[in-house]
């Protein structure tokens, strides 16, 4: 699974993309944040309060509920500040 | 192209003529332009830098502009938004709808910013004189702003 | 000045330059160019001519200007109207409006412009190919548009 | 007295400025127009219809019943299609 991370996100885990491979149980984005938070390096601070997060799946908006598969292209980030 | 992400600067002047030229059903055009504003305190001057996600926020903002095109009948429309490192008065975004119809013109260039502010993957970060780097957040207000438009529909 | 009626062309880019050019409290300019729409039918090519009532008018759009100004916090605005005769896709009017709020930028640039539509003494006389002149008639919905804002306050 | 035809009315007037000596009677606006319907020339038919017509006075935006002094500048035209 592609996993990307942009702006304060990026800078907590220390990269903006990555490549992983899931376990099967991680069917869900909410699944793949508690995943994700147990891992080493900066996930659990990056993830420690996720009302500030949004997340998109193949470049669409989604939310915490939404399944995922090991193609999809995962991305997580504050709430956008364009403009 | 009508939506574009780029870091170099723009000519509002020049992109505004190639929007209507020729087309003379048009009979307003509306420009939004969006400058970097100084964010610093006891005149300090600061930087600010944008990022986006390459791919989703070009489809972000082509889908926005989509949705002012079917809600108002639109000649032309233009939206171009800067990444990178931007200094105080700067260009960030330009925002342009042209319609046989002013109110249409004026509605849908208002409705697009709208959108983008609140939609489309950019993330703001600034930079003072001493290095240090703060996150730019996003206002609630935006939110119920944007959320209007599909209340008043 | 920012109030000019003019018979000669203007530059949108370097008049929106001039206008938010070192304000870097400026975090949003709005502009509204109106343009000469093609009314002719079976592609007739005609020409509009503007007539205006020199020293009202400009004291007119002094005053639009003002009210804006009073009613929303507005860091510059500009307001060019041109006069005399002009072809199919040129430019007659431009107002911008820059405030560090873009809502106030998009209101307050609406509002002049509707009340110009109203207020200020401009006519237009359309001629066709065959010398044939018609006076355009003034729209009433620009006269309720323009009241809104005054129920609405 | 100086008086103004814009637009439409300054076609069936014929010209666009005058300087009228009015008499001592016609104070409003509306007596002013009555007065000119009488006078020879294009008034009659250019202010035929007044429900079409608007009146300022020293280019300030007035109506038929403004009192005007014979210093004043008053001016006649169609409803404004300017923008």
């Amino acid at each position: 699974m592609k996993i990307l991370y942009f702006a304060w996100l990026r800078q907590k885990i220390g990269f903006g993309e990555e490549i992983k491979d899931i376990p099967s149980h991680v069917t869900t984005v909410k699944l793949l944040i508690e995943w994700l938070k147990i891992q080493d390096g900066g996930y659990s601070e990056a993830f420690k309060d996720i009302s500030a997060i949004k997340v998109a799946i193949n470049q669409e908006f989604a939310n915490f509920d939404t399944k995922i598969n090991k193609n999809d292209e995962v991305a997580f980030f504050p709430p956008v500040t364009g403009g | 192209m009508t939506v574009r992400v780029q870091q170099k600067d723009f000519n509002l002047g020049d992109e505004l003529k190639t929007l209507h030229k020729g087309n003379h059903a048009i009979g307003g055009v509306c420009a939004f332009t969006g400058l970097v504003r100084d964010m610093s305190h006891n005149g300090e001057i600061s930087t600010m830098t944008l990022e986006y996600y390459p791919s989703m926020t070009e489809k972000i903002l082509q889908k926005i502009k989509a949705q002012a095109q079917q809600r108002w009948s639109l000649e032309a429309s233009l939206i171009i938004h800067r990444y990178g490192k931007l200094n105080a008065g700067e260009q960030i975004v330009l925002v342009a709808t042209a319609s046989h119809n002013r109110d249409a013109a004026f509605e849908s260039c208002q409705f697009i910013m709208d959108f983008l502010k609140t939609k489309a993957p950019f993330w703001k970060i600034e930079t003072d004189l001493n290095g240090n780097q703060q996150w730019v957040e996003a206002k609630n207000c935006d939110n119920i702003i944007a959320s209007n438009w599909t209340k008043n529909n």
